[in-house]
């Protein structure tokens, strides 16, 4: 499975099987891309490690773009793992951890060796039931690395804690029950002794909550909802609400036909954010279920809004009903950024978050006030924000209705963006991975059964006007506009890593690219063997140079046994992403990229 | 002379009977006797109960029953995983491969017991008789061969041709990983 | 056979051969073959007719066995004696064997028998279309008929609404044999159509100008004009519905930007012209048989013919009415209670002339009189609930209610049928040679107008008290129950009036006082030949002086003479005032309409199942099509 | 008490009713007394004419006219004839402008919409009728099915809808009827003007069982009526006797949760009628069956004998499971 390791014999006797392999399931006609699949399929197959490590000149150990072109592959492992994967790998520099997507293994290669040792693996028990509740590419679980300890959620709705050094297990408990549709989908956050977690599974009517656990003994010390009483969202005294009507009681019942709320969705499947300075967690709420809007009259609260708690308590601070009464099944759980920088001439405590409804809202943090909300994809479906009551102005003729058809709705469910946006202070620009599409969308009657789909909604996705299903956007936040925006074939899916000066970034058809973060050009880049939804990471490797390590698997083998003759498959990406090529390579692999 | 028209008629009025035919009612002891499904230890094929072939196989060609599947289909959140049989959090069901077995026996198994990687059990949301007339909609579904009785399109968006225009591809073809 | 045999002609021909020697050869020369394939191949229109309205009864005839067990059914609340299912079938047939396998093959039926007659010719135009409409037209009829056997009977009513009709919730084939029926019975209705506007607008005898044309050769040309007009939008419409049912197109489908209530256009677009396609036929029948009772001419023809232009073209202005609950804007709405109201005028003028002629003449009460008796007393109630129904928030009310169905009855069977009947009473002597029974038909009258009034009048009640059309079976606690009871016994009646006319017909067919030429005293021209009449209609063409040639030239027809005897030759006139412009050949036997016919139906029949049959099934059509027009140098090809 | 007068008033209402509780003839609300007197109208209008036409027709055929009469008199004649025609043409054009006249002011009359009115939505299914009040706030949005309250004297405005095919909402005591047909909005808008019971039928042909697809409207008292929705919007009553407990598990665990909402428990189903109150309703099955225990328990147990066709299969309940649900089902007042 590591083939650095093997011997270089092994390697050609793979080369013809793995050339058929691309012959048969790439289809006509072969064009530059599929070239570059099968390149890539080879390299990682059969290259040995270190690749031309002794030809490129010294140079500098940065990364920079200067410096960039020089990257070298440095090794590939293959873990032969189907699925997505959507969980950047984490280093400390001695050693870097990988998460599989469900079922789980989480490796720690030792980057000490040269042709980086599995240290030690662990693989959690695994309830195959969650395995039915990921689709398209969602976060599956995740791992946060905090005091020699790693945290881990599961898909299936575990959450454990590993020593780092050893992957000795400390302790696990059950967070999420997959059965009904719930489940883990992203890492939980270490903060303050605490580890901070939030369930998944808007698509299943699961009602979303937000936990916090004892990060020593993973004890719950507090779980507030997304829908609800007050009592049980955490609404009281320390409540500031921003806009009229959110300072009645009960809102989380009231603003839903009866009993509604109980398969109401609004998870917390998104990053979660601590300010240490002000002991606040910031969070988004998934979209409400269902999809459908004639099934949940009202406001909706609080899905798809944004949170501001205190730590100890989960107390809510404020809440931003950034899409209320969702009607494209958004959400507010795209990853925002905490920034502290002066904001039109003052300096302020920003939390800026591109949201999946095709805005970037720039907020103050403190209080949860809209300073600016700037749209960075087409959208037709609202015509901006009102800053004063933080509404959305919609398009009436993009209004979603029960037994009807709406067409041409931009942005298209889940949203403008999904992965990770990065933000670099020297050019003051953020980076946004965004999915320029579109969709027409059939509301229809949702029926609740416990652990199926609670959607009520037809989506079929299309390419916005313009170039390219995504586009990486080079957003000046100050300006609320984009400096710059590289198209791109299809949507992006991954985070954004940006780092001295360059923006990396891996594609759906497996491009790893690097730009330069002030004017967006390619400097660099890298056709990987399969599509990427993972954000790429940068470190400084033992050696002490710069190394780039990205996650490729976009779970788009033939095991994931998708047909899409269905433009509905896989919640109607099936339309756009037919001329995809199925990657050559199922598994899961690790590249890895060195500065010589 | 009027022999052949006559031979020619007759399995003209079988099919049709047997075609569009509806009914509405299942006996209480036809439906307990449709749950008997024999099925292999794995869980996958097996031997269908006697009723189904005494009774010409209604759920899979009887164009009423397989209307019904349809519905069923998309009643019972199917959609939710499957889409419109090109699948998404659940494998595509209009490929023609079938992780579990493309007979009857399997498909009712599957929706009857659910499997391990998260197709839930109807066994307590569906009835016998609605479980075969899902079976029977399914299998056409899946089917390389498009069948005269398979329903056509939903008044709905258009995701795919219907059961009656377009038979699956055949199996997909298989990683060499596997 | 040489030109100048070719060409021997009548005029010359008893001078040089002796009496007889006319009507031997024009014998030979139009005569059908005898045996299994001569009556396949056979192009004679009154042949072909004969058919067509034997077949046309022999379907209302099953269609009132329907009927029946629709009456036994809801006799009793909540009954049990058919299934929603079947009932939902039998519904369905009814309706559609009536409208598309009776009423208006009939009414082309009179026409193709009639028309030639009546304009003094040898036989219609385009004969040759004639048997294939014919042939078409039977197969349709036995497509449906077996369908329903074979339990694949339409069952979503007769005008198929979708999405009920639709691909998702009419599972099977029901609805596309209900669909192909239709363009079934549309094909041969629009050959026919042809046929009868070339008949009566080029062949009418030397001096018939237009206005000597008898009023019901007005109607049919009406009546064929319609047909042309309206039928394409239901056949566009079942098409568009087949293409939506097998190949998965979108016309009536909303979420993908089709429309439902396109379909309720396209289907009342034609369906209301349909209701006077059948009926401007019995008007035309009732007005030709009207004079022959009061010896004495029709009273206002100018008005006559004019309100059968006129309902010609307002029955084109109104099908939004059946669409009064769909929810159309107002001002729509609005104008199509005027035009539907309208039409009630040039309806009126027929009324009010007909009873003038009446007033002016001296009745004479034979059977087909007091048919036209039943008719008036019966069509004009219909005429009134007609009115009700136009308007828009009244129709709110009474639409898909039992008032409907009452009225529908009343101007289909009162306005169409009841001519129809009397309109056969009174030319049976011509097509059989034999009188119908005057006492039986005096029975038959009789039962047949207490038996409708009594069975569907109360309907109009049951309607107001709420009971809604098509429903197989109603609670008890609605208090329906006794009407129903009643029009159910009454139907009995009603039934046994058609059971007696049927028997009579076959009756007299066979033993019937012979008739004579013209039994009637009758003042039009196909009185003017033998009863029935030869295979040529007129050994000589007749001339025509007025609106009455036989009361105004009793002693002795003008004819014209010159056409050849051995070779089928007709006298093609001008369109305005009948003048000789030139002789025409007349197509001869050939089995090739029937194969054509064959063909088309299997393509129309296989279509149901596949796309493909539009492909290779028209490859069988197009050989039957080369068949029929292979030119075989035969004096009628080289015309 | 209110249990009495259920019991006892009830079925003398319903016997009351019987004489027109779907009636054309029987008005309850402004707009079907205005079609109402429309009715009258054409129909006295119309049987007048009838009558003189046949009349005139009587005479005609009574009439012993002259054997022969001089060629001039009758020309006389027939130019009489022609003027009385001519005449009656232009009465009969007098009459039709007339009714035409009449019925658009009828029409003009009945569709006042009313800025105050009561909004419910209707939807049609195969074969029944969801029923949905609208509320400004949210959580007074109630979902029934199969029966409408009404309160007496209030503009109503009914929002239609298809959730399949087409169907058609005849209330003929209230108003004239209005096509539910998918894909379209139709409205219909009238004011109750007389408490009472009335039945409402699908007037537009819906499939196989087209002939029972019933709603019952129930016309009330304000205050009645306020009582009733602070009821509908209350979550289902909790089961007290054992057997109740048993039947409300029947209903969370068997097939029933999949397809029916009872709010308050687990069964969130929205395939059929909601039955979070179907205990209070006067009916089952739409319209076909008396809301008893017995009826229950026979609905649930053979669906398909007693309306073939619908959507309710035919569960496989023991004796006891039956008895259990079907106590629980009628206590959801």
């Amino acid at each position: 499975m590591r083939l650095a390791a093997l011997p270089a014999v092994v390697g050609h006797s793979i080369t013809p099987v793995a050339a058929a392999v691309v012959d048969r399931e790439l289809g006509q006609p072969w064009g530059f891309r599929v070239t570059g699949w099968a390149v890539a399929a080879l390299l990682a197959m059969a290259l040995p490690g270190n690749v031309g490590a002794a030809e490129v000149p010294p140079a500098e150990k940065e990364l920079t773009p200067a410096s960039v072109g020089q990257l070298r592959l440095a090794f590939t492992f293959r873990t032969h793992h189907p699925g997505p994967a959507t969980q950047a790998p984490l280093a400390d520099g001695k050693t870097l951890f990988l998460l599989t997507p469900f079922p789980h293994t989480l490796y720690a290669l030792d980057l000490a060796t040269p042709d980086a040792t599995v240290r030690w693996r662990y693989t959690p028990e695994a309830d195959g039931t969650a395995r039915g509740r990921s689709c398209c590419g969602e976060g599956q679980g995740g791992m946060s690395l905090e005091g020699g300890r790693l945290y881990v959620n599961t898909l299936d709705g575990r959450t454990l804690a590993l020593d780092a050094a050893n992957g000795a297990p400390a302790w696990e408990v059950r967070t999420a029950d997959p059965s009904s549709g719930e489940s883990l989908a992203s890492a939980p956050l270490p903060a303050g002794g605490k580890l901070l977690l939030g369930n998944a599974g808007d698509r299943f009517g699961v009602r979303g909550w937000i936990a916090a656990l004892d990060a020593g003994t993973g004890r719950r010390l507090w779980r507030l909802h997304s829908t609800g009483e007050d009592a049980e969202v955490g609404i009281g005294a320390g409540f500031r609400p921003l806009y009229p009507g959110d300072d009645r009681a009960d809102r989380g019942v009231a603003s839903w036909p009866p009993s509604a709320w109980q398969q109401g969705g609004g998870g917390v499947s998104g990053p979660i954010l601590w300010d240490a300075g002000s002991g606040l967690v910031f969070h988004g709420t998934g979209h409400p279920a269902p999809l459908v809007p004639d099934q949940r009259q009202g406001d909706n609260r609080w899905t798809s809004g944004l949170f501001a708690r205190e730590l100890e308590t989960g107390r809510a601070r404020w809440f931003d009903p950034l899409n209320s009464h969702d009607l494209y099944g958004l959400g507010a759980t795209a990853s925002s950024l905490l920034l502290d920088r002066d904001w039109r001439g003052a300096p302020r405590r920003l939390l800026v978050h591109p949201d999946a409804n095709g805005h970037v809202y720039v907020l103050d943090r403190g209080t949860g006030e809209i300073l600016s909300a700037e749209p960075f994809v087409p959208v037709n479906a609202t015509a901006g924000v009102d800053l004063a009551t933080g509404a959305l102005r919609r398009d009436e003729s993009k209004a979603v209705r029960r037994g009807r058809m709406t067409r041409d709705i931009c942005p298209a469910s889940p949203g403008a963006v999904t992965g990770a946006s990065a933000f670099l202070p020297e050019t003051g620009l953020l980076y946004i991975p965004s999915r320029r599409l579109c969709m027409d969308m059939e509301a229809r009657n949702a029926n609740y059964i416990r652990g199926t789909g609670f959607t009520g909604a037809n989506l079929r996705l299309r390419p916005a006007d313009g170039e390219g299903q995504g586009a990486l956007v080079g957003w000046d936040l100050e300006a609320g506009r984009p400096a710059w925006t590289v198209p791109e074939r299809f949507p992006l899916s991954g985070g954004v890593l940006a780092t001295g000066g360059l923006v990396v970034y891996g594609t759906l058809d497996g491009v790893l690219k690097a730009l330069d973060a002030r004017s967006g050009a390619v400097l660099w880049q890298f056709q990987a063997a399969s599509g990427i939804l993972s954000r790429p990471v940068a470190f400084r490797g033992p050696d002490g140079h710069a190394q780039l390590a990205v996650l490729a698997g976009s779970g788009d083998g033939p095991e994931a046994e998708i047909d899409r003759r269905d433009a509905s498959a896989e919640d109607g990406m099936g339309n756009v992403l037919r001329d995809l090529p199925r990657s050559p390579d199922p598994g899961v692999t690790l590249y890895m990229f060195r500065l010589p | 002379m009027r022999v052949i028209p006559a031979a020619l008629l007759l399995p003209l009025i079988l099919a049709g009977c047997k075609r569009e035919a509806r009914e509405t009612r299942l006996d209480p002891p036809v439906a307990e006797a449709l749950g008997g499904v024999r099925v292999m230890a794995n869980g996958i094929s097996g031997q269908p109960p006697m009723v189904n072939a005494a009774q010409g196989e209604p759920y899979r060609n009887n164009a009423y029953q397989l209307a019904q599947g349809k519905r069923l289909y998309e009643w019972f959140n199917c959609q939710g995983c499957h889409a419109d049989g090109g699948g998404a959090s659940g494998p595509a069901l209009m490929n023609g491969w079938w992780r579990y077995g493309p007979d009857a026996v399997s498909i009712f198994v599957t929706l009857r017991d659910g499997r391990p990687n998260g197709m839930p059990s109807f066994r307590d949301r569906l009835t016998t008789e609605q479980m075969w007339q899902l079976t029977g909609y399914l299998q056409n579904l899946g089917a390389t061969v498009a069948a005269t009785a398979a329903p056509s399109r939903n008044d709905a968006m258009q995701t795919r041709p219907a059961e009656n225009r377009a038979p699956a591809m055949g199996a997909l073809p298989v990683s060499p990983d596997r | 056979m040489t030109p100048a045999e070719r060409d021997l002609r009548d005029a010359a021909l008893e001078a040089t051969e002796g009496a007889g020697a006319l009507e031997r050869r024009l014998e030979r020369t139009w005569r059908t073959r005898e045996g299994f394939w001569g009556a396949l191949s056979t192009v004679d229109h009154k042949i072909i007719g004969r058919r067509y309205i034997v077949t046309a009864f022999a379907f209302l005839a099953l269609g009132g066995v329907l009927a029946m067990l629709m009456r036994l059914q809801l006799a009793r609340p909540e009954s049990r004696f058919l299934s929603a299912d079947l009932y939902n079938q039998i519904f369905t047939i009814h309706g559609a064997n009536m409208m598309f396998l009776f009423a208006v093959p009939v009414a082309e039926a009179m026409a193709v028998y009639l028309v030639p007659l009546l304009v003094g010719t040898r036989n219609i135009a385009f004969p040759r279309l004639g048997a294939f409409s014919y042939w078409v037209y039977l197969f349709g009829g036995i497509m449906l008929w077996v369908a329903f056997i074979l339990q694949t009977g339409p069952d979503v009513g007769w005008f198929a609404y979708v999405p009920l009709s639709g691909p998702q919730y009419a599972s099977g084939k029901r609805a596309d044999v209900w669909a192909q029926m239709i363009t079934f019975t549309e094909i041969s209705a629009l050959a026919v159509a042809v046929e009868i506007v070339v008949t009566v607008l080029k062949q009418r005898a030397p001096g018939m100008s237009l206005d000597r044309i008898p009023i019901v050769v007005w109607a049919m040309l009406v009546m064929a004009f319609m047909i042309i007009l309206a039928m394409p939008a239901v056949v566009t419409g079942s098409s568009v519905l087949i293409m939506d049912r097998l190949v998965g197109t979108h016309f009536f489908n909303p979420a993908e930007g089709g429309d439902v209530l396109l379909w309720q256009h396209l289907f009342w677009f034609f369906g209301h012209p349909e209701v006077y396609i059948i009926f401007l036929p019995s008007v035309g029948m009732l007005s030709t048989m009207l004079p022959s009772f009061v010896r004495r001419p029709i009273f206002g023809y100018l008005a006559l013919v004019m309100s059968i232009m006129a309902i010609g073209v307002l029955a084109f202005g109104l099908w939004v009415h059946h669409m009064f609950t769909t929810g159309l804007p107002r001002l729509g709405e609005s104008f199509f209670t005027a035009s539907s109201m309208a039409i009630a005028v040039p309806a009126g003028t027929q009324i009010f002339c007909w009873i003038a002629t009446i007033w002016l003449g001296r009745p004479v009460f034979r059977v087909p009189f007091l048919f036209i008796l039943a008719f008036f007393f019966t069509f004009v109630l219909g005429g009134m609930t007609g009115v009700m129904v136009a308007s828009v928030p009244l129709d709110t009310q009474l639409h898909d209610t039992y008032f409907v169905v009452a009225h529908f009855h009343y101007v289909l069977v009162g306005g169409a049928v009841f001519p129809l009947l009397g309109a056969i009473y009174y030319w049976f002597p011509k097509i059989t040679g034999r009188m119908m029974s005057e006492r039986i038909g005096r029975w038959v009258v009789g039962l047949l107008f207490l038996g409708f009034n009594f069975t569907f009048f109360p309907m109009h009640i049951l309607g107001l008290q709420g009971m809604p059309r098509r429903i197989y079976a109603y609670p008890p606690e609605l208090g329906w129950g006794g009407m129903n009871l009643f029009v159910s016994l009454c139907s009995i009646a009603l039934a046994a009036g058609f059971l007696l006319f049927f028997v009579d017909a076959v009756r007299s067919a066979r033993k019937g006082p012979p008739a004579g030429d013209n039994p009637w005293d009758a003042s039009t021209l196909e009185w003017a030949t033998t009863s029935p009449p030869p295979p040529y209609n007129f050994a000589r063409i007749p001339v025509v002086t007025s609106a009455a040639p036989l009361w105004d030239e009793r002693a002795a027809l003008p004819v014209a003479s010159g056409l050849s005897v051995n070779r089928r030759e007709l006298l093609i006139t001008t369109m305005g005032t009948a003048t000789p412009e030139v002789r025409e050949t007349s197509p001869q036997n050939s089995i090739w309409p029937f194969w054509a016919a064959l063909a088309t139906s299997v393509m129309l029949v296989w279509s149901i199942f596949s796309p493909w049959a539009l492909v290779w099934a028209s490859i069988p059509v197009a050989i039957t099509l080369i068949g029929w027009f292979w030119p075989r140098g035969t004096p009628e090809d080289d015309a | 008490m209110s249990a009495f007068l259920l019991r006892c008033v009830l079925p003398l209402l319903l016997l009351a009713g019987c004489s027109g509780w779907q009636s054309a003839l029987d008005p309850r609300a402004d707009a079907a007394q205005e079609l109402h007197g429309l009715f009258w109208l054409f129909t006295i209008t119309c049987g007048i004419v009838w009558a003189v036409v046949m009349l005139v027709l009587a005479g005609a055929l009574l009439r012993r006219p002259a054997a022969a009469r001089p060629e001039e008199e009758r020309g006389r004649a027939e130019r009489r004839s022609g003027r009385v025609v001519g005449g009656a043409v232009a009465a009969t054009v007098l009459v039709i402008a007339g009714l035409t006249l009449a019925s658009f002011f009828a029409t003009r009359g009945i569709s006042a919409d009313h800025p105050e009115a009561l909004v419910v939505r209707l939807r049609g299914f195969q074969w029944w009728w969801e029923v949905t009040y609208d509320d400004p706030s949210p959580n007074w949005v109630f979902i029934t099915a199969n029966e409408l309250h009404l309160p007496l004297g209030r503009p109503v405005r009914l929002e239609l809808a298809a959730a399949d095919v087409i169907h058609s909402f005849w209330v003929p005591n209230l108003a004239g009827k209005q096509d539910m047909i998918p894909g379209r909005d139709n409205v219909l808008a009238f004011t109750p003007t007389q408490a009472g019971t009335y039945r409402a039928q699908c007037a537009e042909f819906c499939g196989l069982q087209h002939a029972h697809m019933a709603l019952q409207v129930v016309v009330e008292t304000p205050e009645e009526f306020g009582r009733w929705r602070a009821t509908q919007v209350a979550a289902a009553a909790a089961p007290e006797s054992a057997e109740e407990v048993a039947g409300r598990a029947v209903l969370e665990g068997k097939a029933c949760a999949a397809c029916h909402t009872v709010r308050g428990t687990a069964a969130a189903g929205t395939l059929g009628p909601d039955l979070t109150h179907v205990g209070g309703r006067r009916n089952i099955a739409a319209g076909m069956l008396p809301t008893t225990r017995g009826a229950m328990a026979a609905w649930i147990a053979d669906p398909q004998t007693i309306k073939p066709g619908n959507n309710m299969p035919m569960v496989p309940l023991s004796a006891d499971e039956l008895q259990a649900v079907s106590a629980y089902l009628v206590r959801l007042r």
